[in-house]
């Protein structure tokens, strides 16, 4: 019945011109699969280079494939079944979400928080995660641990008990408190990115700070900190856009007074269609693009791996 | 100047639809003359995120002893106020003069519960909404509904009733259709008693509910139903009036959905403002009461989220009132069930929900 | 000598600002809940009554078991995907390669809100998928939504590139020569696998698991977005306990009981991590 | 030593896609020699050693072992064993899991194996250390036993990229020895690689001298050191002093620097340094135009005190073109 | 050369808390001379050194440089600069703010600063790479630099830990007689480390002989190559063949050996390898009970062959007791 619906449509001599759109994309996609014959592209490029095509098709088409769809949602004004391709496009629902105010507040306060924790994260994290690095003292391995043993509480859980001593503190719904929260969420990686991050710093190059006459904090502060600078900075990145998207504890401890983008996005998802949803993730994943282009020189996949294995 | 206007806070708490509304009339109440001596502030608790409920957080703050709060007002539904009342006292809420709301003359309907505690403002009913291209014919009576989920299985789909007001109706009224009107708005324990053929007649409807990945589903919020009518995957569901119609105005709902009733009809409410006793600024309180109940406000929720206006709706003019047609406050069935609400979800999850 | 003195306190006063934060705000009230999670509803009293209930609620049961159904297969998965992947990344020095290696890392910082919610639109059965195989006339109901299927499908969005991630770095410490003087002496790519790549990096697999099994045990947005009305994973049960029944009592219990099931988790992780093989030692 | 040729290496070629490699390679290798690449950084000597061994695509030409065509077979099919720089062992077995992997995959009895490992590494004067694991062992161990795994096998060509490199002067020195006696005792082909021109003069039957992916010289140690074909070969090999006479470059060794009494010497020059290294001693001499190198016995080097003026002879020279 | 002496330390022991370490050190370093520890891995070089500097806390004795205590003072507070074996120079400072890290500290002005890198740099054959980041330097080259940085402080020891060992072997040369040429202008006072006994010869005025914490033996090249006090200098320092004749030890370089026509020599054996090592040749003579070498110059090669047998008399020798 649906397929006869949508012949009806495609083959509507009146056919809406919103669909027009959307009739080509399947007439490409089509005449794409009777072009494309794979056995003769097999041969073509060769086994290997084959296969490694498959491969890269795949995961684009899983990792990205839907990202890319919501992105494309975020420009549709209509988008019924069973269109693939929005039948109207348009700024509609852009306008609807930066009409409220309340989004504009937010996004403000999502960024204040974030450059809080991050800012916090630095000066709390820092010195354990170089105390890590240098010194093999008593119980490091369990301080190390403990941070993984923290995450191993239920979040939700977590939250509910760190909000009756937010109760007793008065931190429930301020800044302070969701700051908290944000910030034991990326103790984990704060501690363990800048820790590698310090241990890949050559001691001789302190010591050679030492050995012409600087003293320790002035050999931390000008050499040590620059060298272990774009791990700390990953580090950094990944507690500012962890903040950022943080939504549950905000809202256990820091709603409705702490409102952020991450928080408008839950009500966004849960109670509007597709395409409103799709303005606000847009929105939300903006400030991850930015950071990722701004720092990609410094985003190496292996030596990320390996912090994050506490390495 | 700014500084010398006092601050009234407005909580409330609910679906997103109903936050943007009350954004729309908190500007407008500033804008108007009231704007002039006071400043509303709107603290929006978002339901299903998981914090903790305006109830909760004003019942903590009245055991707590707490006396100088920013709790001036707040917006609660009738049968809300039961069970504020159950857990807070009488005294939870301050009594309304009504000397100082003088558009509550205004008023074409009234609360079922604590008159003189809440001065209601809007309206709103759970209704069924079908797709009219296939649903020629939507049922009128509930024993049609059932018949008709019955014949065409797997097109109809109501959410699970912790999780939204549509689904929890759906299921109120198919369990309390089968007892005396008056248990509906009862917290008496003993009726739990009485659950038992309703709960017979949801199991019966469950194998011929909407399907996906072979087995039957149950979604999540009022808007995971409206997101399956629209995507035409099924054909009927129970939803708010409101959200129906806000969406078909959006172009997110195709034109083809409609919205009818059907006797016994699904449970509904009126939603109320109330002043807590620890709250501040009761000139201010009531002000803004004032100020909801004249025709600039109850025009912005009729245009906004199609509630249903309470004071005489001639003089609005709103796309909206056309698609209200129909639905009079007057005889909506109100529940009331407190606690037993809690318990009533907490069966269906235990029972209906892990059925094959 | 006090100079010896400061040196010695030194790690500790340098950790001291995060130990403290730890202390209080993550083991004080983690302490607080498993106190809670014994004591009577009404009398305050001792009790094991809530977590009696977990454990013989069949519903209840179900979820846990549940739960642990998709963990283990998420990590399964997981683990098969993300070696395969490390693997061609790691040896393959096409322009190809190095694209993904950089496309890997990205969905780390996509917030998880967008993806599940990206991948819904694709999904679901009215999603793209469906409608791009009505384009050829095809019905591609999926239904994995609402039902393990979705959420196992969205945990290994997130969790592959992580994985991934973690084992790469852990090839990449393996030399070349290992593996051509494998090749040199006649091993083949299974054998290769078998006996020179698992066992140098099976230390970190485990470290990719524990990450995952942490964060899937309890995971919340992905459940609430896409799964079914029964049996529910634990962290929708535990939003249940709160949110609906607001019973935090029993919400304790099962937040200890989750506890439990991921410090089994972590246990292993850190009893391979302190473990130093023979061969490791003075590495 | 029979003169039957074990590796044919017809025309080779391996470009690779930003233009370095090596080009026109053609060499026979005889069986039971150690031939030795040798060359700067650079200059292609892995490359060659690794299209050998099957880990290269070569772009052009053909590899003959054993009279049979080999160009593209994979390693593993390859009667070929590869001892690399360093990191050679499979860090994560015992030294008897390193030496009986690759014959556990050629099914070989499990007796057999073990008699063979006894066997080898009594050969390689490690006895006893089968449970030992690889971090457990030096540098010079680890490479012996690399050594031991590859001859298990009993390849037709044992290929080694530079397998001392990584070691002490001293073990480097022992294991150039060493190497020597195994080969001498088990009579196998080796192609060794190495840019240490003392430890190819010290070791090979033939060298093959490499400039910029080409073969510049082959010949025996003497053949090379006596007469090297180029001013870079030349200078390669051995220490070697040039000197600019009337338009022509003369070529000598600092060992055919005679010193002489006062001035009976052809060229006249002031001593710069003198350094002593061990039975020797090496002395700059400063003609003011250049600097000449020279090594006189230990014996000799009393009189000679740095800031002296001298005068020296040359025993022996070679004569190049300029620009040759 | 004055005989000032610049650093003097007494009785110095540094014990790791799992045993190992340096004790009963005693040694006066005179200005403007280069001494070198030199020793095995593990004998305690770097841990002298490193107390030298200032980076260890020392467990007993005292040091002072230029007769001042510096025992327990900090690295920044002691006059001496130290250079190590890699990763000298930070990465993300050019050459020049690598060098004037220091000097700035001591606040010297601006245009001293930029008049005294121009001279080092001058000085160190690398003018005009100020503007250089490390990575775009040679090994060598960042070597220089780091020597230069600590020169430019005018340090009154510059302590160099195995500085070239990560170095080419021909750049490794190179850096040696470039170290001897800096150290001779700046008559500069060095205590170099290495594990390279060649190295310790061509540079050193002394050479301080470590064994197992302990100073083994402290003198010039040439009194530690000719006069070993011990057998474990004497293996340790050149090349050194021992027999065992009548119940003592007799050791003689190989330099020492002479080849006599038929049987006129004192010993007998038979030629076991000839390796030839540029101008000169190394051979093995297996006299039965033993294995000596000798080294012959390369043109009294020609009449010796593997497998013949030789006789062959000592020029000179050294006896020790059995055990010493
Ligand atoms: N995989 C590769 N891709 C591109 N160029 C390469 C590759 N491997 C080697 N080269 C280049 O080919 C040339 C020869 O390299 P090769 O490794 O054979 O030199 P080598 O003589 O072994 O040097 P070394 O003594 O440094 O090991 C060099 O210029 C090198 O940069
Ligand atoms: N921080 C330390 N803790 C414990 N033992 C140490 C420490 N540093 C060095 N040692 C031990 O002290 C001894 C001397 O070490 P040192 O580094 O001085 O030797 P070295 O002569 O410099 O050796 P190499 O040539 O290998 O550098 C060694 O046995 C070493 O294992
Ligand atoms: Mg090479
Ligand atoms: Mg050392």
């Amino acid at each position: 019945m649906i397929e006869t619906e949508f012949n009806k449509a495609a083959n509507s001599p009146i056919a809406n011109p919103k669909n027009s759109l959307w009739i080509s994309l399947k007439e490409g996609i089509q005449s794409f699969g009777k072009g494309l014959n794979l056995r003769r592209f097999y041969h073509a490029v060769g086994k290997k280079k084959f296969w490694e095509f498959i491969i890269f098709s795949v995961f684009l088409l899983f990792f990205y494939g839907p990202l890319l769809n919501t992105f494309i949602l975020a420009f549709a004004n209509t988008y019924q079944f069973p269109a693939v391709v929005p039948q109207e496009f348009g700024f509609q629902w852009w306008e609807f979400v930066l009409s409220q105010n309340s989004l504009v507040e937010s996004i403000a306060t999502s960024f204040l928080l974030a450059i809080i924790t991050t800012v916090v994260a630095l000066l709390v994290c820092l010195p354990s995660a170089y105390a890590i690095a240098r010194y093999n003292f008593k119980g490091r391995k369990l301080f190390m641990f403990s941070f993984l043993l923290s995450n191993a509480f239920p979040k939700i859980g977590l939250y509910t008990a760190i909000g009756i001593i937010f109760y007793r503190f008065n931190l429930m719904g301020t800044i302070a408190g969701v700051v908290i929260i944000h910030l034991i969420n990326s103790m984990l990686f704060m501690i363990w990115l800048p820790a590698g991050a310090f241990r890949n710093v050559h001691r001789q190059q302190e010591e050679a700070a030492r050995d012409v006459g600087a003293s320790p904090m002035r050999t931390f502060v000008q050499i040590t900190l620059p060298l272990a600078a774009p791990g700390i900075a990953v580090a950094s990145m990944y507690t500012f856009l962890g903040s950022l998207e943080e939504a549950q504890g905000t809202l256990l401890v820091g709603f409705p007074e702490i409102n952020t983008m991450a928080t408008s996005m839950y009500g966004v998802i849960l109670d509007y269609p597709a395409t409103a949803g799709a303005v606000f993730a847009l929105i939300l994943i903006l400030p991850s693009i930015l950071i990722i282009m701004l720092f990609r020189k410094h985003l190496v996949p292996t030596e990320i791996g390996k912090s994050m294995s506490g390495k | 100047g700014e500084e010398s206007k006092e601050v009234v806070t407005l909580w409330a708490g609910g679906s997103d639809n109903v936050r943007i509304a009350m954004e729309s009339v908190t500007d407008a109440f500033n804008n108007s003359e009231y704007g002039d001596k006071y400043e509303l502030e709107l603290e929006y608790i978002l339901s299903g995120s998981g914090t903790q409920g305006l109830r909760d957080r004003l019942l903590a703050a009245t055991k707590a002893g707490e006396t100088e709060t920013d709790y001036d007002l707040i917006l609660l539904s009738d049968s809300e106020y039961t069970s504020y009342v159950a857990e807070g006292g009488e005294d939870i809420l301050t009594p309304v003069d009504f000397d100082k709301v003088p558009n509550a003359a205004r008023l074409k309907s009234s609360v079922a519960v604590g008159e003189d505690y809440i001065v209601p403002y809007r309206g709103t009913t759970v209704v069924l909404a079908y797709n009219s291209d296939t649903v020629l014919t939507p049922p009128q009576t509930s024993e049609e509904l059932y018949q008709w989920i019955k014949d065409n299985p797997g097109r109809f789909a109501y959410n699970t009733p912790g999780s939204g007001g549509a689904g929890s109706a759906f299921v109120t009224t198919s369990v309390y259709n089968f007892m005396p009107e008056e248990a509906l708005t009862s917290q008496d324990a003993a009726w739990k008693e009485e659950w038992t053929q309703g709960f017979e007649l949801l199991e019966e409807l469950h194998p011929h509910l909407y399907q996906s990945g072979g087995s039957v589903v149950y979604p999540n919020k009022n808007q995971g139903t409206l997101d399956l009518l629209a995507n035409q995957e099924v054909d009927i569901v129970p939803a708010w009036a409101d959200m129906v119609i806000q969406q078909i105005g959006q172009g997110t709902l195709p034109e083809s959905i409609k919205i009818s009733q059907i006797t016994p009809s699904f449970t509904g409410n009126i939603d109320a403002m109330g002043m807590p006793a620890i709250g501040g600024d009761k000139d201010g309180a009531h002000a803004v009461m004032d100020f909801m109940l004249s025709e600039e406000a109850q025009g912005i929720l009729l245009d906004e989220m199609a509630a249903i206006p309470l004071i005489d709706a001639s003089n609005l003019e709103s796309e909206n009132s056309v698609l209200l047609e129909g639905l009079d406050v007057s005889s909506f069935r109100v529940t009331s069930l407190g606690t037993l609400g809690t318990e009533l979800n907490e069966k269906w999850d235990q029972e209906i929900a892990p059925l094959q | 000598m006090s100079n010896q003195k400061a040196k010695k306190w030194l790690p500790y006063i340098l950790t001291a600002p995060s130990l403290v934060i730890v202390l209080v705000f993550v083991v004080y009230p983690i302490s607080s809940s498993v106190l809670r999670s014994f004591r009577n509803r009404e009398t305050g009293s001792f009790t094991f009554e809530h977590y009696q209930y977990f454990l013989t609620d069949p519903l209840q049961r179900a979820n846990i078991l549940y739960t642990l159904e998709i963990v283990l297969w998420t990590i399964l998965f997981t683990i098969v995907a993300s070696y395969f992947l490390a693997i061609y990344l790691r040896f393959s020095k096409s322009r190809i390669s190095k694209w993904m290696g950089m496309l890997t890392l990205l969905p780390r910082f996509i917030p998880g809100m967008v993806a599940v919610y990206s991948v819904i639109l694709v999904i679901r059965d009215s999603g793209v998928l469906n409608r791009v195989g009505l384009l050829f006339g095809q019905e591609w109901k999926l239904g994995w939504m609402f039902n393990e299927k979705g959420i196992i499908l969205m945990n290994l969005w997130f969790s592959i590139p992580f994985a991934t991630l973690i084992i790469f770095a852990a090839l990449s410490g393996i030399q070349d020569s290992i593996i051509e003087s494998a090749k040199d002496v006649g091993a083949s790519k299974w054998q290769i696998f078998r006996s020179m790549i698992l066992p140098l990096s099976y230390k970190d697999g485990i470290v990719a698991t524990t990450f995952i099994f942490l964060g899937n045990v309890g995971s919340f947005t992905t459940p609430f977005l896409m799964g079914g009305n029964s049996p529910k994973m634990l962290g929708i049960a535990l939003y249940d306990q709160f949110n609906s029944y607001m019973d935090y009592e029993r919400a304790a219990a099962l937040s200890v009981i989750m506890f439990l099931i991921c410090s089994f988790s972590a246990v292993v992780y850190i009893y391979t991590n302190l473990k130093e093989q023979e061969w490791e030692k003075g590495r | 030593m029979e003169e039957k040729i074990k590796v044919q290496i017809n025309n080779l070629a391996k470009i690779y896609p930003n233009g370095d490699g090596v080009k026109n390679v053609n060499l026979e290798i005889k069986e039971g020699e150690i031939l030795t690449l040798l060359g700067p950084s650079g200059c292609g000597k892995t490359t060659i050693l690794r299209a050998l061994g099957g880990f290269l695509d070569v772009t052009e030409g053909s590899i003959l072992i054993n009279n049979e065509e080999v160009t593209h077979l994979p390693p593993e099919k390859r009667p070929t064993g590869m001892v690399f720089q360093s990191y050679n062992l499979w860090p994560h077995m015992t030294v008897e899991e390193n030496l009986s992997f690759g014959m556990k995959l050629r099914k070989i009895s499990k007796n057999e194996i073990k008699r063979d490992i006894e066997k080898m590494l009594a050969i390689m004067s490690m006895s006893g250390s089968e449970k030992k694991y690889p971090n457990q062992l030096s540098g010079g161990q680890q490479q012996r036993i690399a050594i031991a795994r590859s001859l298990l096998l009993k390849p037709a060509v044992l290929l080694m990229d530079e397998p001392f490199s990584a070691l002490d002067a001293k073990i480097r020195m022992q294991m150039r020895e060493e190497l020597k006696r195994i080969q001498a005792e088990l009579n196998i082909t080796v192609v060794f690689v190495t840019h240490d021109q003392e430890e190819a003069m010290s070791l090979s039957h033939r060298i093959v001298v490499m400039e910029k992916g080409l073969v510049a010289q082959v010949g025996t140690p003497t053949e090379i050191y006596d007469n090297p074909e180029s001013k870079y070969v030349a200078s390669f090999i051995g220490e070697m002093n040039f000197l600019e006479l009337e338009g022509e470059q003369v070529a000598f060794r600092p060992e055919d620097v005679l010193i002489c009494k006062q001035d009976e010497g052809e060229h006249i020059g002031v001593i710069q340094s003198v350094m002593l290294l061990g039975h020797y001693a090496s002395i700059t001499i400063n003609t003011g135009k250049h600097l000449v190198k020279a090594f006189i016995p230990r014996n000799k080097t009393q009189n000679i005190q740095e800031k002296q003026t001298v005068s020296f002879t040359l025993n022996k020279s070679i004569t190049y073109k300029k620009g040759a």
